[in-house]
């Protein structure tokens, strides 16, 4: 099995219209930027983002919103923490002229419904958000004295991860904080594509020490270590 | 407009929740104040966990130092120290849920009288209700054992953020075990808020002015301990 | 007692399997016949599962590699290929369940018109209902793609394996997709079971006389394709 | 935070009569032996094992059967294949006198259980059992166009786990096929006391490799490297 392709562009070629699209990374580490700014070169339109973040630390995600091709963001901490960064901000304009639409998700519950939907599992029961807003319109059930908040799976259409080695199998290895939800969309998206630092032949990775199994991969792009200076 | 009391600076805050923590104890910090207990605690037996997926994170990086591939959950570069452990955010979140965080000290815009917390949504920012960055807020104060909330006293505007039932968005029901703000050190019992301890040169009556809850004073009632 | 034709061996079964897939695929063989499977399939660009947790498991090992920390499911010493991957047998199964197996090759002890399959509780042994040794069978019959039920046409006492409805317990309802047995290959369609090739010598009224429900011949009928 | 303890005798002093004990381990796959031995020589009374299986690969537990000191099993293959090796089978002979109650699992709800309870979920719906004894009492319910089974997490009071390696805090490295339930019961239990063939010293393991981070093990013990025949 080669799983490798030769250029970002072919990598992303099959996203359509309306896609459910995640995107890896957390805030600046192990985010597949190349990928990113592939999908607003491809122009594809109506998407849902299923990302920690809109903006902090992902300037290429923005492109994505200038050139209106987001419908809507699943997220978890998606506006930028300073509320000035965040009155200029394209995405934050966006949302408060509901021209685009935000879920927003307690980290854990966000990471956890990728996680059950890579698991095939249809849903869970967390004790998280419990009694706020995120609770709305959610069934809440007793265990034991405790009440725990039903929560349903999610399978994006596409996975777009990043990891610092790949073989050409898709087994990849994550590196330190840049592993963050690389692996969980890897598992929970019908068609997951890896951007890796490094391409090696298979036998080169560790068995013991790979985060995703080339399984869940569709596609491997070698894109290089870029060197940045991380934060916001 | 309420008199502006002079509480402890964000510094000796940190310096006094690093004072509540146990050695031999998993510890998370959230964002802002929090963050700053990292400081205080340098040396001691205490495991710091980023709950974007690192166990034993060590103090923030120095600019030749800096990994970009390693940072917290506030995206500032940071340090591994012996026996540090990375793992997915999925899995750092089980682990938080799962009961294993000993204590989680978050930052809040207010707490209420039964230990309700709402730290995630501020009004003023404008955005349609349920929208905002809720981060890992939720998930920490749902699951750590104990969640030490931390806070200037007032607003900008000198209004009480300990209140009777919050106003804000609330980020999980009666979880808040103790509030430490400039001016006070404060227990949420279920006889209500104690006050424990207040800042050099303030009496309980001057905190109860800027307290929108009736406080019960501790019979040992005393300074800061810094 | 039914009269016992002759069919295929248990190893030219798993040849006929071996046929059925396709390069580029991820399978999982269970216990028994299907282990058989990986004989025919060296040098294919086929992944093996097994669901203790591993991925591209490769043929059993001789005396002198064998890993006492290395085995499948069944227990036997296997090796490594380039580009395996170990993981938790929880991590293994969500990857069951998620629907990454193409195929799951599986041992059978009856299988119904409906494609529902028994596999896992052979009321002979007496256990207490309910209990007995499910292993992954559950997850593997919900979870892949395509299921291939492998068995032995009848009894030893000459009962039809193929029929009506299950009594045994079930492993899952109207998961097989293809059963091949000694003495045929049948398809489980919407309208019913399809023989599509039988064994050498037979006559698909020999097939139907040792099978409960009644059998569409193919048009296109033929010897087992080895 | 050193973990270390100096004997197995110490590490499970503290295990009670009733207590659930999840015991890791895939047949000869990654089992702590010498835990095991030490809670027969223990003797505490009317345990509930969380284990693979009871017998094949496992002679030890079958010394807690022979002892009486199991009350219930939760397992997914719990008999020997062989009707023949079953039938002489101490576990075997006790569950059809009715003198233990056997909880047979599918292995992925198994598995999925007791992830649920490290990861402080209290139930999920798996696709797994529908229309079997399995489900027997269980909801279904339908999401989707299919019918999911409730199953309920799994917190055990103490779990007995087996690595590679471990250093003083508890961090764990497995290998190979020796990991499979290991990281998911250390997880899961309130008290996991963890068998390592090799003890090393805080940092010698790589971050990026570990498979049970330390938070989860309360005690670790260096057992050694044993040598036997994998194989039934």
């Amino acid at each position: 099995m080669d799983k490798v392709v030769s250029s970002a562009d072919e990598a992303v070629a099959d996203i359509f219209d309306g896609a459910i699209v995640a995107i890896g990374g957390f805030f600046t580490a192990g985010t597949p930027t190349s990928l990113i700014q592939a999908l607003a070169r491809k122009g594809c339109k109506d998407l849902t983002l299923v990302i920690m973040t809109m903006g902090p630390g992902n300037p290429d995600v923005l492109q994505l919103v200038l050139n209106g091709q987001v419908k809507k963001t699943i997220s978890n901490y998606p506006f930028y923490r300073s509320a000035s960064q965040g009155a200029d901000c394209c995405f934050e304009i966006m949302v408060r002229a509901e021209l685009i639409e935000v879920e927003t998700l307690p980290m854990g519950t966000f990471c956890e419904k990728l996680r059950a939907g890579g698991a095939g599992l249809a849903a869970f029961y967390t004790p998280t958000g419990v009694g706020t807003v995120v609770a709305r319109g959610k069934e809440i059930r007793k265990f034991g004295d405790r009440d725990y908040l039903l929560e349903t799976a999610i399978r994006p259409d596409f996975a777009l991860v990043y990891a610092h080695k790949g073989d050409r199998m898709g087994n990849l290895i994550c590196r330190k904080t840049a592993r963050n939800f690389n692996p969980d969309m890897a598992a929970a998206a019908e068609c997951t594509i890896a951007a890796v630092e490094y391409l090696v032949e298979p036998g080169q990775l560790d068995p013991d020490t790979v985060h995703v199994p080339g399984i869940f991969v569709k596609r491997v792009l070698e894109v290089g270590r870029p060197s940045y200076v991380p934060g916001l | 407009m309420a008199t502006r009391f002079k509480g402890l600076s964000r510094e000796l805050m940190a310096m006094r929740v690093a004072n509540e923590l146990k050695d031999g104890t998993y510890v998370n910090l959230g964002i802002g104040i929090p963050t700053l207990v990292s400081d205080w605690i340098e040396g001691r037996d205490i495991v710091l966990q980023s709950e974007i997926g690192m166990l034993n994170t060590g103090p923030l990086a120095s600019q030749e130092n800096v990994d970009q591939d390693l940072i917290n959950a506030s995206c500032q570069p940071v340090t591994e120290r012996p026996g540090s452990a990375y793992i997915s955010t999925a899995d750092s979140f089980g682990m938080i849920r799962g009961g294993r965080m000993d204590v989680a000290v978050l930052g809040a815009l207010q707490v209420s009288e039964k230990g309700d917390l709402a730290s995630w949504a501020n009004p003023e920012r404008g955005f349609p209700e349920g929208v905002g960055n809720i981060g890992g807020s939720m998930d920490l104060a749902v699951g750590a054992k104990r969640v030490i909330a931390t806070m200037i006293h007032t607003t900008t505007k000198g209004e009480a953020k300990i209140v009777k039932n919050c106003g804000y968005a609330l980020t999980a029901e009666k979880c808040v075990d103790l509030i430490l703000t400039d001016l006070a050190l404060i227990e949420v019992t279920p006889e209500g808020l104690v006050l424990k301890e207040i800042a050099a040169g303030l009496t309980a009556e001057d905190v109860q002015s800027v307290t929108e809850p009736k406080l019960i004073i501790a019979p040992d009632l005393c300074e800061f301990r810094l």
